[in-house]
């Protein structure tokens, strides 16, 4: 028995560790991420946030998720206690299962070479609507049930949009297993965004719907719905869809990365001479650990800046690692290299897309309903297709005909931009009358309406 | 492992299905209790396709999936129509063609 | 060893919530457990290694046609405990049916496995990779040799989709 | 079971165990309640419900979903069709891969032609 789990444990030590990785890593990435909007949230708004705890507030997240887990834990009397406490769990569990298929580097992956690969991801975290509105629903509640409903009605109705806009890029990846869909983008020597850039457009736009953010908040809708679905939610449960809706956000970003950004490839990786690109991390980390050094002292506390100088320390260590790392590209060593780069490259890849995601929150005002509807059902989900269709031919003319692909992909990408200008010129037309009926009322009595 | 298993689990969720489509009064639990008889369809279908080595006993499980999902369209369609009309849900008062 | 024991964890599961599902008297109880079988049921797909079948079992079974029920069971007010058995009668007739045919199926499956020469019920697995890329081997036999019925299958989610519609849309010229 | 999927397998026990876990201990560790009923109450900002909340809700987010769940399964039967697009335009045989599609997509074109006219689309109105 025990010598059979050893064995176990040698076979598979790498996943098992990228696991427990995951279960430990991810909520506090995503208690940063929350901590990263709130700064530059101020920033737009040219206000300091929080500064206190920590400098420049940097442990501000550790006592706010303390408070939450030590909060007294309320069930409303009238509530559904078993869902009640179901829908949380189903929404966490099922985020964070579809990070088990995700590639963060060539080697940091719990499912390797699975063969639905990247469809366990997008199949798995399509799972978290129902713990919204199951968790709606149990909180018998008329905000939450209103909110858990157009949250759904808003999660499902881009779903369809995304899965089109990936059919794009499977097209030209001939595969669905992570590591071939990476691979397969060296070789062709394009990330897919090039290929079929209205594809990533259209789920650029379809993932920032499935997370929930501005300008697509609609189920929050903070003056409208206080919360939304989780109104009656404090606490641990609360955390638990906080880690949920960002680790959701990682999801989609890493999607989005993996397939159409080249996953953890760096950026020009046949290009011979751009291998200094290869010292980016290294410089990166350095450049971070001195400007620590520099803020250091100017920290008003004393515990302050020693935190800074732990932090200095802690980037240049890691940046020795990624110095030491760097000549041992040939194979006893290659696993460490390419990991550690491919995870760099990712991550930066990731929280880039993260970062436009944020720019666009402040940036944008909210969508109404029925604008927010029309936009995904008459125009992104023709234009998907069209863009299917478009991707289809493009490849069959480059391979039947002889067309050079990036002519082909120019003149399909053309002709779905023309589509869409056809697409928005009905809609215009079409929309002018139904606007202005529907100002009369105000949008939550607009979703009580019997019948 | 034998085929024989995945028979009998089959068999089993068929029954429970079954029992479920007589016994409730709840047109959506029964409507619930059909899907789960698709189901048991489904799981005795990829199991004889994984022990023939054909794929085709999973291309079949696909379209019954297909299949339940415009079954599900139509009869919650049936149920909201029906609801409109005669604000109930219950099988037995679903009785205006009985004389 | 291990295959077994994955399949008698997820059978388990999958009978215990149907079980569980057919006797809530809350119709959103039921969904919440029909959810659990069919989670344990796509479980099971893949210990047969469908893999392409058991995503799209938790795509559109569970992501998709579930949400539909809920949706419905909220929009209806189903969510409060209704009068459940007709009748007393009726309940153990059910449940004498279903043992009679429960204990029928069993009988012919137990002695098939007895009569000599009748080995076609219980083949042994096929080699574990013949099906090995499953997605690629599903989506040859799909668009090879049921490419009719392919097509047919989108016939009928079009007449799905305009019978829905047709049922629930609000009839405002009637 | 597929190798590959026991990490995965083993990976969502633990993923599961977490929140059920803490929920568990975080019971057991917490001090009991000391608010009267009012705590309980239904949180809508001091007012107190009038009507049950589950009461009848518009029709149009069964359409949603109804209109979601049709057009994944086309995207499901699509996922499987990509992937082989490229091995059949590698054999030359672009018009096998492309023409079943075409009239699959055809057909949706016109289920979606028809919804269009009818104004399924327009929740909001």
């Amino acid at each position: 028995m025990l010598h059979s789990i050893l064995a176990f444990v040698q076979a598979w030590w790498v996943e098992l560790l990228c696991a427990l990785l995951i279960v430990l890593v991810v909520p506090l990435i995503a208690v940063y991420i929350a901590l990263v909007e709130r700064k530059f949230m101020a920033d737009v708004q040219a206000r300091p946030d929080p500064m206190r705890v920590g400098p420049h507030g940097l442990l501000q997240q550790i006592p706010d998720a303390l408070k939450l887990l030590f909060k007294e834990d309320l069930i409303p009397a009238n509530a559904d206690q078993f869902i009640f406490w179901f829908a949380p769990v189903l929404s966490m569990t099922a985020a964070l299962t579809s990070m088990g298929a995700v590639a963060f580097g060539p080697w940091f992956q719990v499912a390797r070479d699975i063969n639905i690969g990247l469809l366990f991801v997008v199949g798995v975290s399509a799972l978290s609507p129902l713990g919204i509105i199951l968790g709606g629903w149990a909180s018998n509640n008329h905000y939450p049930i209103i909110g858990a409903l157009r949250s759904t009605a808003q999660l499902i109705s881009y779903e369809t949009t995304a899965g089109f806009a990936l059919v794009s890029g499977f097209l030209l990846a001939g595969t669905l297993n992570v590591r071939a869909i990476v691979e397969i983008q060296r070789t062709d020597q394009a990330w897919f965004v090039f290929l079929a850039p209205v594809g990533f457009f259209i789920y650029l736009i379809a993932s920032i719907v499935e997370t929930n953010r501005e300008p697509f908040d609609l189920p929050e809708t903070k003056s409208e719905l206080v919360a939304g679905s989780i109104a009656e939610y404090g606490g641990f449960r609360w955390l638990l869809y906080f880690l949920a809706e960002y680790a959701n956000r990682i999801v989609v970003a890493s999607v989005g990365t993996t397939l159409f950004l080249g996953g953890w490839l760096r950026p020009f990786p046949n290009v011979r001479w751009l291998t200094w690109l290869d010292a980016a991390p290294t410089l990166l980390l350095a450049a971070v650990g001195a400007y620590c050094v520099f803020r250091a002292g100017k920290q008003p506390a004393r515990e302050q800046s020693l935190f800074m100088w732990a932090v200095a320390l802690a980037c240049f260590v890691v940046a020795a690692i990624f110095a030491l790392a760097a000549p041992f590209d040939h194979l006893p060593f290659e696993l460490m290299h390419d990991g550690l780069y491919g995870a760099f490259w990712f991550l930066f890849k990731v929280s880039a897309y993260i970062y436009v995601f944020m720019w666009l929150r402040f940036t944008l005002p909210r969508f109404r309903f029925d604008q927010f509807t029309r936009l995904g059902w008459h125009i992104l989900i023709p234009l998907a297709v069209i863009n299917v269709v478009g991707v289809s031919i493009a490849l069959a003319l480059s391979s039947e005909f002889g067309i050079n692909r990036w002519v082909a992909t120019f003149i399909t990408t053309i002709a779905a931009i023309g589509a869409a200008m056809l697409l928005l010129h009905w809609n215009d037309k079409y929309s002018a009358a139904a606007s202005a009926a529907l100002l009369a009322e105000s949008s939550v009595s607009e979703d009580t309406h019997a019948g | 492992m034998p085929i024989g298993h995945y028979l009998f689990l089959s068999l089993a969720l068929f029954l429970i299905g079954a029992i479920g489509v007589i016994t409730r009064r709840n047109v959506l639990i029964v409507l619930m209790s059909i899907e789960l008889i698709l189901n048991a369809v489904n799981i005795n279908l990829v199991a004889f396709s994984r022990y023939f080595g054909d794929v085709a006993g999973q291309v079949f499980a696909l379209f019954i999936i297909a299949a339940a999902v415009a079954e599900a369209a139509v009869g919650l369609g049936i149920i909201i129509a029906f609801f409109r009309n005669r604000e109930t849900v219950l099988a037995d008062e679903m009785d205006l063609l009985k004389w | 060893m291990l295959d077994s024991v994955i399949f008698y964890f997820f059978a388990g599961i999958a009978v215990i919530s149907a079980a569980l599902m057919i006797t809530r008297r809350n119709a959103i109880h039921s969904a919440v457990f029909l959810i659990t079988t069919l989670l344990a049921t796509a479980g099971i797909f893949l210990q047969l290694r469908a893999e392409f079948l058991f995503i799209s079992q938790i795509i559109l079974y569970v992501g998709g046609i579930m949400v539909l029920f809920i949706f419905v069971i909220m929009l209806v007010r189903l969510d409060v405990p209704l009068p459940q058995i007709r009748s007393r009668t009726q309940k153990w007739i059910a449940l004498l049916v279903a043992l009679a045919v429960g204990v029928e199926a069993g009988v012919v499956l137990w002695l098939a496995r007895k009569i000599p020469g009748q080995g076609l019920i219980f083949p042994n697995p096929a080699p574990a990779d013949k099906l090995h890329p499953n997605t690629e081997e599903l989506a040859r036999s799909l668009f090879g040799s049921y490419l009719l019925p392919f097509e047919i299958a989108s016939v009928l989610l079009l007449v799905a989709m305009v019978g829905a519609v047709v049922m629930a849309k609000k009839r405002t010229d009637a | 079971m597929p190798p590959a999927y026991i990490p995965l397998l083993l990976f969502f026990l633990l993923v599961l165990a977490f929140p059920v876990v803490t929920l568990i201990v975080l019971k057991y560790i917490h001090p009991g309640s000391r608010g009267g009923p009012t705590k309980f109450q239904p949180h809508e900002y001091g007012i107190l419900p009038e009507t049950s909340a589950s009461r009848p809700y518009s029709t149009r987010f069964y359409i949603i979903a109804m209109l979601f769940v049709i057009f994944n399964v086309e995207t499901v039967f699509l996922f499987p069709w990509a992937v082989l697009f490229r091995s059949w335009l590698a054999a030359h045989l672009a018009g096998f891969a492309l023409i079943p599609m075409f009239v699959f997509l055809g057909i949706l074109l016109v289920g979606y032609v028809w919804l269009y006219k009818k104004g399924a689309f327009d929740l909001a109105s």
